[in-house]
């Protein structure tokens, strides 16, 4: 197996921990910060298929993917602040408003 | 040619007075009133002078309109006056200004978006009856039930939302199934001639095969019936009509019921005849059995506007068992019998609602002895009562009469060939005629005659503008019971090419 | 061989800090363990030859996500359920699905075979990714910038709501005491 | 001179349209002009109409008036068509009808809706005319149906009184039971040749084209109209309780002229019974059923309107007999008679409830003899005649129906000819009784009623002369062999030729037979008559009940019809079965809805698993499909 499968088989690793992260962790910060290792999983696969076939559009996708990343992070967290003065917490379970 | 201008200006003056009313602010209702009085007359003019320009004695469209208005679907504009929707026009230009006037005491909250609704429906009526391409057709068709929707849904009685609740499902229900096989039919239109089209005669062109016809008349046939509507897709109706406003229960008993047997007799039966032929017995006995069913409801309901709808059931059944007897009598008889269902029907759930409007109540035990003291009110009741249980030299007995002949005359020689069932059903549908009286009586009984009495203490007698309503309403009942000839040769050609249709292929082969 | 070793090294490093993310309780420590998987993986695209993706990884992740991140992390300083109880009540559910979602992506990598390498002379070079990047991808790259224009505006909307929030709620108080 | 027979229809209709629209307004000077006035003027245009047939030697005249429909090669034309037989109707329906109009005059003095009356009673005469004159079986049926209408109005007449409005509507319904028969027959013969023109139709049958069967089917599905509309068994029923009407409208429509319009219909259509001889079979075995049965019932009725009745009932009986043996020309001729006597002997019954202030039970009644001495001669004369008394009208009548019922080469029998004289003597018995009753013995009535009583208006009185005279002389007109050309008298069996003048003594025996029993039994107060009746108190029940015959159409029609509908159709039909399944189906769907929604648990880790499902699904099915 060589090291292309290998980093391969990290980012995917990466992502689903991301995910999975997301699912068990209760604090909204923690699930935000999983959120992040997610795109970084995803960053891992662009740059490895990017570097095997030697084109630079991978390259290119990552640095969207870093813009991407900013913006989101600049709007969630204020929204996270807003939140926490709305309940005092950051248990999602708190914010169950959708529920059907 | 003028004509077909005339059409034109037919069709969309109600757009027309829509507008109009748009610029007469909300609180003037007489304004308001007038203009749409005067915008339905005009129409009602030009029905009027169109009917008699019509030549009768020739076959196809007259006055025909064809515009290309979505060219990538091969969808047309396309609309003209044929034998088959002639009368029908007429009759909803007709029925137009008296359903104005006879709102005028009975609508008092929103008068200008009611006038625009009657507008709205009176253009897609007729638009639905002059369509000659079925994607315009379905496109009316469907619009019409929006302001259908509103006049129950607005002005309507204690239950009304679950009226128009139930009113839409069912149609919206069928309407669906028709979608699908008006798409399907467009594709094999495409497939046949290389460019799609909707163009009913198009269609008509098309050589389905037996199985398709019947999955496409399935569809089709489902739609038209519910609107017909034929047992068992009926219940709609008495709470519709029951709920409505009396405008709204004119509109409905008088043309949108008719929408669904012209729908049968224009697209549903010549489009697929094969089937057709196949499913008549059903459908003839469904018709019988709509006329019986429906005598029977109406005999034990005590709320008087369900005994009319029940009878319209009733009556519509007689229409439905003419269109599928194949027979010139048949289908003059039962073309005759649509406009006089319109006119009587109408006529009546104009009456229940000027006493509705006396006394509030349409519980047919609150009364008693109006002849007493309402003798005008009562002649007109009388009258149309009569009317409905099809007395000669009203336009109810030329229908029936010439339905039940001709159904008995296309059974006669069946039966020679062994084939009786079509004979027992004429005969049962007979009886309906003893059962038709026996309902409508036991209304007039109750509310006519016997010891005087009424939910409030004062009852007015009808007033001129009433009067001057059930005057022409009753007037024209009678020159189609004494004078139905002149409409007659104006729909005999039609009728002759729908039996055509029906029982030869276009090659002239027997298709039986 | 030795930089297998190498990417061996990293790629643990940053698995470690991912597995660590999950049963660390303080987000403060989680955003740490998050900077060095992150940090990881930096050194891996080195390792790959993509110097320049992993100076903007080191620059944007780290350097600007993650700090507001922590600025957050310390903002929100609240100990409560959820500071209290690390697992949602998804716990047994999500271990499930990680393992589901890991079996059904190594089966996917082992039935999929990787491409030939390229061999490319530097094409990460700075100076050519920068000029193929401006000939071939600015516009992409100026709507990133509108976005992120638009998020940082938005942002800032976001602010001022909770402002005018605060203020409403000093109002609440007042009232409160007029009334206490 | 053309529009002559239009017009003479055309009169009454004036006259309903003057008095409905204006009468209430103008006052009785105007409804008496209009309402008596047109009629007479209408039985004037009808004696001339005549007049001009015999000058051409009873040649028919066709009037066309107007094509009501042309369908394919079907044309309907309405158009009159004025022959002997037609015209015979044509006079009595006018004669009889304007004294009736005049008579009205006087008994309807002071009632409120006086206009009301008359025009109702002018749309009938118009309706009558149309049936009698029209050529076609359509108008024919116009007719039928509007007189059937008019009678509906006149016995509902008092409508406040919902017992009256009942009979009027049983009236209605009854006879629509036979149209639906007629409407059928119309449709068979239209489709076996083809038109509805009456002369075609008996020329085309008479031609023998058309086969048996249809004829038959044909004849029958007639007949059941005719037994509608001239109450014969099974639609008798309605009868009775028409006299709820004013007595002048029984006496017009219910004993003289609309009644007997199943006996002109089957006369007119003597073509096809010809070739249908089973058809007439039934018709005469339902015939002299009918004059037995509703003779036995009027043995005891005790209102005197419901004696005339069943008396009418009855003597419909024989006409169907006769038209059943094939005596067409005789069963007219007794239709003529018939109409004077009974209209005389109605109207004097009017004239007996005027003077005694509306009494109607003949329990209450007696020693009118020198009270209302012009009404009493009137009424005897016609009781005679009714009888079959010679020289009067009924007994010629009488006595050739049952002659023919005998002798008749078609369908003659001797238990039919037993039965008819049977009900001869039945006849003149109860009649002789009704007479007794009423004007002979000790006065039985209530003292205040007693001090009222009155000689009718010389308007009333007038007419009952005028009627009476007719009830002498009618019988002298040989009206069978007037009609013969038209309506051939059946052959007679040469076997039975000789009797003739035993079976004629025989007739009168009868008679005197029924006036001697009547006398005996109701002398002295009657005791003897009440004896007897406690004696067949059974009987007595079945027949004062009409033999239950109400009671059994109501158990076995009108109540499971009803039930059908409410039960059956409403309940089961319409609220459970259809409403029922749409509920349901809406109530499906909101449950559907409402267990879809519980997967929006609005918790955000949830959602991320279900992502995460999602993912594994989309992945599985990338890997099956590259």
């Amino acid at each position: 197996m060589d090291d292309m499968a290998f980093l391969l088989a990290v980012s995917g690793l990466l992502f689903t921990l991301g995910l999975v992260g997301v699912i068990v962790r209760r604090n909204l910060l923690v699930m935000l910060m999983f959120l992040e290792l997610m795109l970084n999983g995803v960053i891992l696969s662009l740059v490895v298929f990017s570097h095997q076939l030697g084109s630079e559009a991978g390259g290119v996708l990552v640095f969207l993917v870093f813009v991407v990343a900013a913006a989101e992070i600049a709007i969630a967290v204020p929204i996270l602040l807003l939140l926490v003065r709305l309940k005092r917490t950051l248990d999602p379970g708190a914010y169950a408003g959708l529920k059907g | 040619m003028s004509e077909s201008l005339a059409l034109n200006a037919l069709l969309f003056l109600p757009v027309l007075g829509g507008i109009l009313l748009l610029l007469v602010p909300a609180q003037r209702a007489d304004v308001i009133r007038g203009v749409s009085m005067l915008v339905l007359l005009v129409q009602l003019a030009l029905a009027v002078w169109l009917y008699l320009r019509f030549q009768s004695g020739v076959s196809g469209l007259q006055f025909e309109t064809r515009l290309p208005w979505i060219p990538g679907l091969g969808v047309h504009y396309h609309i003209g006056l044929d034998g088959l929707n002639l009368l029908l026009v007429l009759l909803a230009a007709f029925l137009g200004p008296l359903v104005v006037a006879g709102a005028v005491k009975s609508i008092d909250r929103d008068v200008k978006l009611f006038h625009a609704m009657v507008m709205f429906i009176q253009f897609t009526m007729i638009g639905t009856f002059l369509a000659q391409d079925l994607f315009l057709f379905y496109v009316f068709w469907e619009a019409m039930l929006i302001p259908m929707f509103l006049i129950i849904g607005i002005w309507g009685g204690e239950r009304r939302i679950y009226a128009t609740l139930k009113f839409f499902l069912y149609t919206a229900f069928g309407s669906i199934l028709m979608l699908a096989a008006v798409i399907y039919l467009g594709y094999t239109v495409l497939g046949a001639t290389g460019s799609p089209s909707f163009a009913f005669t198009d269609l008509y062109a098309l050589e389905l095969g037996l199985e398709v016809q019947i999955w496409l008349l399935l569809a089709f046939a489902l739609s038209f019936a519910i609107k017909v509507p034929m047992v068992p897709l009926h219940t709609w109706l008495p709470d519709a009509h029951v709920q409505a406003p009396t405008a709204g229960s004119v509109i409905l008993a008088g043309v949108l019921l008719k929408m669904g047997t012209y729908g049968f007799v224009k697209l549903g039966f010549p489009l697929f005849p094969d089937a057709t032929l196949l499913a008549t017995p059903f459908l003839m006995t469904l018709a019988v059995i709509s006329i019986i069913y429906g005598a029977g409801l109406a005999l034990v309901q005590d709320d008087i506007k369900k005994i009319i709808a029940y009878s319209s059931v009733s009556h519509l059944g007689y229409v439905m068992l003419g269109l599928v007897s194949y027979n010139l009598l048949g289908v003059q008889g039962a073309l005759i019998q649509m406009v006089s269902h319109g006119l009587v029907a109408g006529g009546l759930f104009l009456m229940v609602g000027m006493i509705y409007e006396r006394c509030h109540s349409r519980d047919l035990a609150a009364y008693g002895g109006l002849a007493k003291l309402l003798p005008v009110y009562s002649v007109f009741f009388l009258i149309l009562t009569l009317a409905a249980i099809g007395l000669p030299t009203t336009s109810g007995f030329t229908g029936e009469f010439l339905v039940l002949l001709g159904a008995f005359t296309a059974a006669w020689p069946l039966y020679e060939q062994g084939v009786g069932y079509p004979l027992a059903l004429a005969a049962l549908a007979v009886l309906g005629v003893v059962l038709g009286a026996l309902y409508m009586l036991r209304l007039a009984r109750r509310l006519l005659f016997g010891a005087v009495q009424t939910p409030v203490a004062v009852v007015s007698d009808l007033d001129l503008r009433e009067k001057l309503i059930l005057t022409t309403l009753v007037a024209a009942i009678f020159v189609l019971g004494l004078f139905p000839n002149h409409f007659l040769q104006k729909t005999e050609q039609a009728a002759r090419d729908y039996q055509e249709q029906m029982l030869y292929t276009p090659d002239g082969e027997a298709r039986r | 061989m030795i930089e297998t070793l190498f990417l061996l090294v990293f790629a643990s490093g940053a698995l470690l800090g991912a597995v660590a993310m999950f049963f660390l309780r303080h987000p403060m420590r989680v955003a740490l363990a998050l900077i060095g998987t992150m940090l990881s993986l930096a050194a891996i695209y080195a390792a790959l030859g993509m110097h320049v993706i992993a100076v903007f990884q080191v620059l944007i992740y780290v350097g600007a996500v993650m700090v507001f991140m922590i600025y957050a992390v310390m903002l929100l300083d609240v100990r409560d359920r959820s500071f209290t109880e690390r697992f949602s009540a998804l716990g047994v559910a999500g271990l499930a699905g990680l393992l589901l979602l890991v079996g059904v992506l190594l089966d996917g990598l082992l039935r999929s075979e990787m491409p030939p390498a390229a061999v490319v002379e530097d094409a990460f070079a700075v100076g050519t990714f920068a000029v193929t990047f401006m000939e071939g991808y600015w516009v992409y790259f100026a709507l990133t910038a509108v976005l992120l224009l638009v998020a940082e505006i938005a942002a800032s909307a976001v602010i001022d709501i909770r402002r005018r929030g605060r203020d409403r709620d000093a109002a609440d108080a007042a009232e409160a005491q007029k009334h206490g | 001179m053309n529009g002559l027979l239009t017009t003479l229809v055309l009169l009454p209709l004036v006259g309903f349209f003057l008095n409905g629209l204006f009468g209430r307004r103008l006052g009785t000077g105007f409804v008496n002009v209009v309402g008596v006035g047109l009629p007479l003027a209408a039985f004037g245009v009808a004696v001339w109409a005549w007049t001009l047939l015999e000058a051409q030697g009873g040649a028919p005249i066709i009037e066309t008036v107007f094509t009501w429909a042309v369908i394919g090669e079907h044309a309907f034309e309405v158009s009159f068509y004025l022959d002997r037989l037609s015209a015979l109707m044509a006079l009595v329906v006018t004669g009889v009808g304007a004294a009736i109009h005049i008579y009205s005059i006087g008994y309807m003095k002071d009632d409120a809706s006086y206009a009301r009356y008359f025009a109702y009673l002018n749309l009938f005469l118009f309706f009558m005319l149309l049936l009698v004159l029209g050529r076609s079986l359509l108008v024919l049926f116009v007719g039928w149906e509007g007189v059937g209408l008019a009678s509906y109005l006149l016995i509902g007449f008092w409508f406040e009184d919902a017992a009256k409005a009942r009979a009027g509507r049983k009236a209605f319904l009854t006879n629509r039971v036979g149209d639906a028969g007629f409407l059928l027959g119309m449709f068979l013969i239209f489709t076996a040749v083809g038109t509805l023109e009456m002369d075609l139709i008996n020329q085309a049958f008479a031609g023998g084209l058309v086969p048996v069967g249809i004829a038959t089917a044909a004849a029958i599905l007639l007949f059941i109209g005719a037994t509608g509309k001239s109450a014969q068994i099974p639609l008798h029923v309605w009868l009775p309780d028409a006299m709820a009407g004013p007595t002048p409208v029984s006496a017009l429509i219910h004993a003289a002229t609309m009644v007997t319009a199943g006996v002109y219909l089957i006369a007119r259509l003597s073509g096809v019974y010809l070739e249908a001889p089973a058809a007439s079979e039934l018709i005469a075995v339902i015939g002299v059923l009918t004059a037995f049965l509703a003779a036995t019932i009027a043995l005891v009725q005790t209102d005197i309107k419901k004696v005339l009745a069943y008396s009418t009932i009855s003597q419909l009986g024989f006409m169907f007999l006769a038209l059943g043996v094939g005596a067409y020309g005789v069963a007219v001729f007794h239709l003529f008679t018939h109409a004077f006597f009974k209209a005389a002997l109605f109207l004097g019954a009017g004239s007996v409830i005027h003077a005694l202030g509306g009494e109607q039970d003949i329990r209450r009644m007696g020693g009118l003899r020198r009270r209302i001495p012009w009404t009493f001669v009137t009424f005897a004369v016609a009781t005679a005649a009714i009888a079959g008394l010679p020289p009067l009208a009924g007994f010629f009548s009488k006595d050739a129906i049952i002659w023919y019922a005998l002798v008749s080469g078609a369908g003659g029998a001797v238990w039919l000819w037993a039965l008819a004289s049977v009900t001869a003597l039945l006849t003149a018995f109860y009649m002789f009784r009704l007479l007794w009753l009423v004007f002979l013995g000790r006065s039985r009535m209530e003292p205040e009623v007693e001090h009222h009583v009155h000689e009718s208006p010389v308007s009333m009185t007038g007419v009952l002369v005028i009627l009476a005279v007719f009830s002498v002389i009618a019988g002298w007109f040989a009206v069978p062999d007037y009609l013969e050309p038209l309506l051939p008298l059946p052959l007679v069996q040469p076997a039975l030729e000789h009797l003739h003048l035993a079976q004629v003594l025989f007739a009168v025996l009868l008679a005197g037979l029924g006036l001697i029993g009547a006398a005996y039994l109701y002398r002295e107060g009657g005791w003897r008559a009440r004896q007897w009746q406690t004696r067949m108190q059974g009987m007595h029940q079945l027949l004062m009940r009409n033999y239950f015959v109400d009671e059994l159409y109501d158990r076995a029609l009108q109540r499971p019809w009803r039930w059908i509908s409410d039960r059956v159709f409403l309940r089961l039909g319409d609220r459970i079965l259809l409403d029922g399944s749409l509920h349901g189906l809406a109530a499906l769907a909101r449950q559907g809805a409402a267990w879809l929604g519980r997967v929006q648990t609005g918790s955000l880790h949830w959602y991320a698993w279900l992502t995460l499902l999602g993912l594994v699904g989309v992945l599985l099915w990338t890997w099956r499909h590259v």
